[in-house]
């Protein structure tokens, strides 16, 4: 009898129904936040874009969804090689099955691997703000492909993957950079991809500095921001892999930044541009949910106050900057993801721990120390992204090309890449 | 018969439709437009754009076609109800109209106005 | 003492909080797939019949909100009829308490109940796009409850109704015709209601073939693709009715199918209409969730990419095929849902048990026995639904009628049938 | 070993990652609800307001996320001062940390504070229906500041507040005013404060019963609805903080009494204005939800039918009255919060106990007993919000001023307060 | 050359545009206005506020610009496919137009029409 | 005074408002219309319908008031700005305007244009 109890307990401790719950959940809302996103850039964009600017969002869930199930997981979460990326030991998700994995004790390994796939759909999807209104659909498909299986999945290796015995097993986890959600493997990967993309392959739109180039919906920006907020308690909360005191205080502090971000957002605007702006609440939102991102697990709410309306101010100096130096970063990825996620990056080595109960900082090495680790992690993924990315977008850009027309670009990517309008007139 | 095509502040048509209306024109159609003028446009930035003067301000058109004789008091009328004294405040174009059909019944000329 | 805990873990065992939460959660995630649908099918009609058509979804929310307490869910799943239909012994719920009931040993009685509910209202949502932009709002109420009552509720018998004692009680149940998440019962169903519809019993939009029916809103389509993708984790994953292995499968092969099935829609679309669109990429979202709907409790990942591809391909050609027959079916439901549904069901008796560890076919039948129970699942759902929406319809038309007069259609539906316009001019 | 199985034991029944998820998942739910009701109102107003609009919500959002974590929390939950309000032992969430607090036994305090702090950002967000398209937005940010502060933390304590012995400390809850999920704290308070503005402070909008104010966009609208539907789960059913009986039948009773509350509207608007509308039925789904609210936990599936159907016919005529009075509460919050709180408040009085088996009548308090401190609750926070509101907006409209210039205000909010237009021309 | 505005229902569009099409006409632009005529407008009711006329109602603008000689043919057609016989059928309006150049070509007057 | 009327394709407005800016002649105004012309239309079909010519075309027409000297400099650099040489250019009408009144200042005739 006591040992039928210690069975069934035993059974319970390893599969947990209110954690699988929770990360099955925190799946759904991360899947939610790309089309969030399609809304959040299709808003900024001109009337003639927008349908295929939602596309590429909506795209990278399609594509993604698959190739992750196919190669991607096993790539970037599968048996080492060398800490620098997975071997294909899961292709095809063999041998990921519905038993807990390597990953977490209590819930199934698919349920880790699916909550994984959303991270890896949102990733390149954030990049697409850098060449919107202007990069060619078909070259988009390869692009996606490529990029995930090259930048995205060896980065994910670098920060996240573990070993068989519960260690790390990638060469920056090991090391010992924190990165509670991904503000590495995802903002900062996505930002500085976005600026080799806006910078050094697309360059500028048709009008750009010239033409205004409006938002021609701020309410469908508004709901995108709502979206991605709402979906970011999953990305965070959800990234504790069980429903305690970890994913609590994720939550917690990722509300938190979020709110004091578009404070700090707005703050700035109101003075530099007289008028706090709809769009800058919305932007000063993404800001800080992107810096807190790599910190939510590892500082309590004082911190994260600091954290976020740090992310609103140095995320609008950021973006005025890009402007400053006419990088059409056209959706602002880089200032927002890429130097938020640095901000975070950094911030989690300052905080980490502080206003926290529920994890301590590993003993023996000081904040400088830990400054350190995550600089490296900053630089490694930056550099990895900006390098191969860039290999990448040339690599096309010299076969089959990445821009449309400047014809096709007039007429707007609706009509010349999808022969669809995104609205009909009278 | 003349045609009056008046370019106002969007935020002018409530109380130039209501003018008109007191003063006994009630047909007239009204549509929105974007328009250029002397008025220098604001400057506007998009999140990752350079700041650019929109030049193109929004404004509406309304058109009013009238019996020759009452041009004037509709020329005076929207006039003193779409001022602001500002730049910005529009223009207005009169020409003429050489036949008015109403649908509905067929009735040709100043009486279909 | 140890007999208190033997209690309090008896108790446990029998109402298990992790599941209670993932099915709450999964009955909002379902409740959210209607106002996706309307949004999906609010962007693809005129403007003059947007919230016309938002109110069908709108309706069914309030409309079968309040018949499945009162009576729908007695007759779906209350005690057997001869395995046809339930009786009334739980007519407003009675004995339909918050104590673990006969359909789930770990969640309350009414939890199943509610979740249930939101198949129910989705349901003859799904069926409005094929009168969309003609039927007449007070036939549609009544339709919705008879419609309610006498097609789903069966068809939802025969499928899932339960003895107490935990065995099948619906006469396709009993007889081994797989359907997981409701492909006969939601999708078949509404798939030949809608055909049933559009075929024989409201005619063809003044202007069709002739007048450009184009969508008026692109973004909404993709938002309530969006949404419907997001709530479908809940249809699917939450017909597991726990959190846990099956519910993870299920999640994982939804979101796989989905993705696999916007490509396979999209290479179609790309080779045959010479571009990709953005509808089409919603629309083969959809397809796809429709077919692995039946099958997500019983397929693993590579077959769902299978179950995807064949989707969107199949569903292109179907609704190709109707537009060939001048059928108006005008929001393309039976392509996607019947047609949908038919190969979903198809492909569950095909793929069944591959690639998935936590279930296991039934022993002693074959490939070809179950292909044959799923062809009887298929026809007979199929078989009823067509021919009992069309005497409920044709009873309206010939009463009441179900059209509106052809100057109210040209007015369109939101004047002429809620005297509001959906969107104001200047 | 023994002892170890009990000290897990104890560990799993103290903290239970079931009650954990739901709850975190409420909280996102019920943050969900302020973009929707950004949405909401936001297709409500005419098209020059609806970024301004939206700004009200998401700025509630941004302001008492911060606001909340500093100080609110404290004064609203925080040790009782007279049961009046609470003291700010807990400022800056001092001492409320990852594990179970006094508010619930089975999750982490700071996740019932987190789920606490969406209530608390959601009814400032409610109020601002009342003077929508005419307040300066730089008033509204100290509004709302001191609105949190001197209404919502008050009344909230008042109501909510228990002592570190799991006894009730406020006042209000202390006498046995019963109220689930916040038919007092939240929709009175809302719909008195919105009295108060629209009626006293605020007066009318330029045009107001002369020009037309029609809804520019009724899918939004409609939108928004769907989405405070869908969050309406986590605010009701999360407010059982649990996992079971309690929540389910609190989400059983919130889907049907919102279902009812639209066939209630529409009917009555049917036979009054000849035409159900697409807003009524949208306003109908809210005055049910915000009726239920309080009676949430304390009702049984069959009154929630009559409660529902009850707030659709009250809340019309509520804002009916409104217009009769000339009072520009524009977009009708007191009318569907004020009133339907009211209603929800006394329908609890009268239904507690009905339907419903996981809750009993606290014993030996008779109906009318009951109604009796109903109607003190709602008398006592009504008052309150009403004066207390009147007080602040009088002063800051004595000072900085409350509402635009009446150039502003014919300009739009959107340019005038924020230099920017919602949507694009051409 | 005669410039013929006409201002009709929304829903008659199609009608009159494959009307036009039919009798010869193919060249023509349309767009949404808003207009106030005899037609009384409906009453609607906002939410929050009181009942309102609403007097400007949804119309469509067409211009067709033709040779002086079809000016008849056209004000006919126009006038044929839009009535319903009810008021708020719309109004024609025909003014001169001293001359058409095609952009693509260059080509004016008659030719270019 | 002349109106002249373009009608041309939407995405050639920027490059037509600057050019017409450079040539010295900044006020315009412009609104979105649907046209149909020589230009067949493209074949579209939505999800349930057939494939359907959808004759009915975006463009966008812009107006300029100019004094009757300018007429021929504004025609040609609208045309040379809009032109792409193939079919869908789009049509410019030249109409006399009677008089223009300045609403700010009720300045009227050639020095309110
Ligand atoms: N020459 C013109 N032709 C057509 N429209 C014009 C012309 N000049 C001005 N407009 C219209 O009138 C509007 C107001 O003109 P503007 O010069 O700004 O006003 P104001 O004369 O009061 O300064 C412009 O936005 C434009 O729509
Ligand atoms: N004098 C006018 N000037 C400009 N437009 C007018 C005038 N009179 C009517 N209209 C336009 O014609 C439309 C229909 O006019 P209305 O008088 O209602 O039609 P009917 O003549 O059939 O009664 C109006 O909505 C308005 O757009
Ligand atoms: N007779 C006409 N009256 C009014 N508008 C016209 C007429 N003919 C053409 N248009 C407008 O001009 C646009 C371009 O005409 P189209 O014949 O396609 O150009 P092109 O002359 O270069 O072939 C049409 O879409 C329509 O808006």
């Amino acid at each position: 009898m006591r040992q039928a109890i210690l069975l069934r307990l035993r059974k319970r401790f390893l599969m947990n129904t209110g954690d699988t719950a929770w990360v099955l959940a925190s799946s759904a809302l991360v899947l939610l936040m790309t089309p969030g996103l399609a809304f959040f850039y299709g808003g900024m964009v001109r009337r003639k874009n927008v349908s295929a600017t939602i596309m590429h969002s909506f795209m990278a869930i399609a594509i993604v969804g698959v190739v992750w199930v196919l190669w991607g997981y096993s790539l970037a979460f599968g048996p080492t090689i060398g800490g620098f990326i997975g071997n294909l030991d899961w292709i095809g998700l063999k041998d990921v099955g519905t038993q807990p994995g390597p990953y977490a004790a209590t819930i199934p390994h698919q349920a880790f691997m699916i909550f994984q796939a959303m991270f890896a759909i949102i990733t390149p999807a954030l990049i697409t703000g850098a060449f919107a209104e202007r990069m060619k659909f078909s070259a988009f498909v390869i692009f996606i492909v490529l990029w995930l299986t090259l930048v995205y999945a060896p980065i994910a290796h670098w920060v996240w993957a573990y070993n068989a015995d519960g260690t790390a097993s990638g060469w920056l986890g090991k090391l010992g950079a924190l990165d509670f959600a991904g503000g590495t493997v995802v903002h900062i990967n996505a930002g500085f991809a976005a600026l080799a993309a806006a910078w050094l392959v697309f360059g500028r739109r048709k009008g750009y500095g010239t033409e205004p180039m409006l938002p021609h919906n701020v309410p469908f920006i508004v709901l995108g921001a709502g979206l991605l907020w709402f979906g970011w308690f999953g990305f965070n909360a959800g990234s504790a892999l069980s429903a305690g005191e970890r994913a609590t205080s994720a939550f917690v502090v990722t509300n938190t930044a979020a709110a004091a971000a578009v404070l700090g957002w707005l703050a700035i605007e109101w003075v530099h541009r007289k008028k706090p702006s709809v769009v800058g609440a919305a932007s000063g939102a993404v800001a800080g949910l992107v810096a807190i991102t790599p910190a939510s697990g590892f500082v309590g709410p004082i911190p994260s106050i600091i954290i976020g309306l740090g992310a609103g101010i140095i995320c609008y100096l950021a973006v005025q900057l890009v402007v400053r130096l006419r990088i059409d970063d056209s959706l602002a990825v880089w200032g927002v993801h890429g130097i938020g996620g640095v901000w975070g990056a950094l911030a989690t080595g300052l905080f980490a721990g502080i206003g926290i109960t529920v994890w301590a900082r590993p003993e023996g090495i000081s904040v400088i120390q830990q400054l350190g680790l995550q600089v490296v992690g900053v630089a490694a993924s930056a550099g990895w992204s900006f390098v191969v990315t860039l290999i990448i977008l040339l690599a096309l850009k010299y076969t089959i090309g990445v821009r449309v027309t400047e014809a096709e670009e007039e007429v707007g990517l609706d009509l010349s890449q999808h022969r669809e309008e995104s609205y009909t007139e009278v | 018969m003349n045609k009056i095509e008046a370019i106002i502040r969007p935020e002018k048509l409530d109380a130039v439709k209501d003018a008109l209306a007191e003063a006994g024109f009630v047909g007239l159609n009204a549509v929105s437009v974007t328009g250029r003028g002397v008025q220098r446009g604001v400057i506007q930035q998009a999140r990752g754009a350079p700041p650019v003067v929109v030049d193109m301000l929004h404004k509406v058109k309304i058109e009013v076609v009238v019996k020759e004789g009452d041009t004037e008091k509709v020329i005076d009328t929207i006039t003193k109800a779409a001022r602001t004294g500002n730049i910005g405040d529009g223009k207005i174009f009169v020409s003429t109209v050489a036949d008015v059909i109403r649908i509905r019944t067929g009735e040709r000329g100043t009486t279909a106005v």
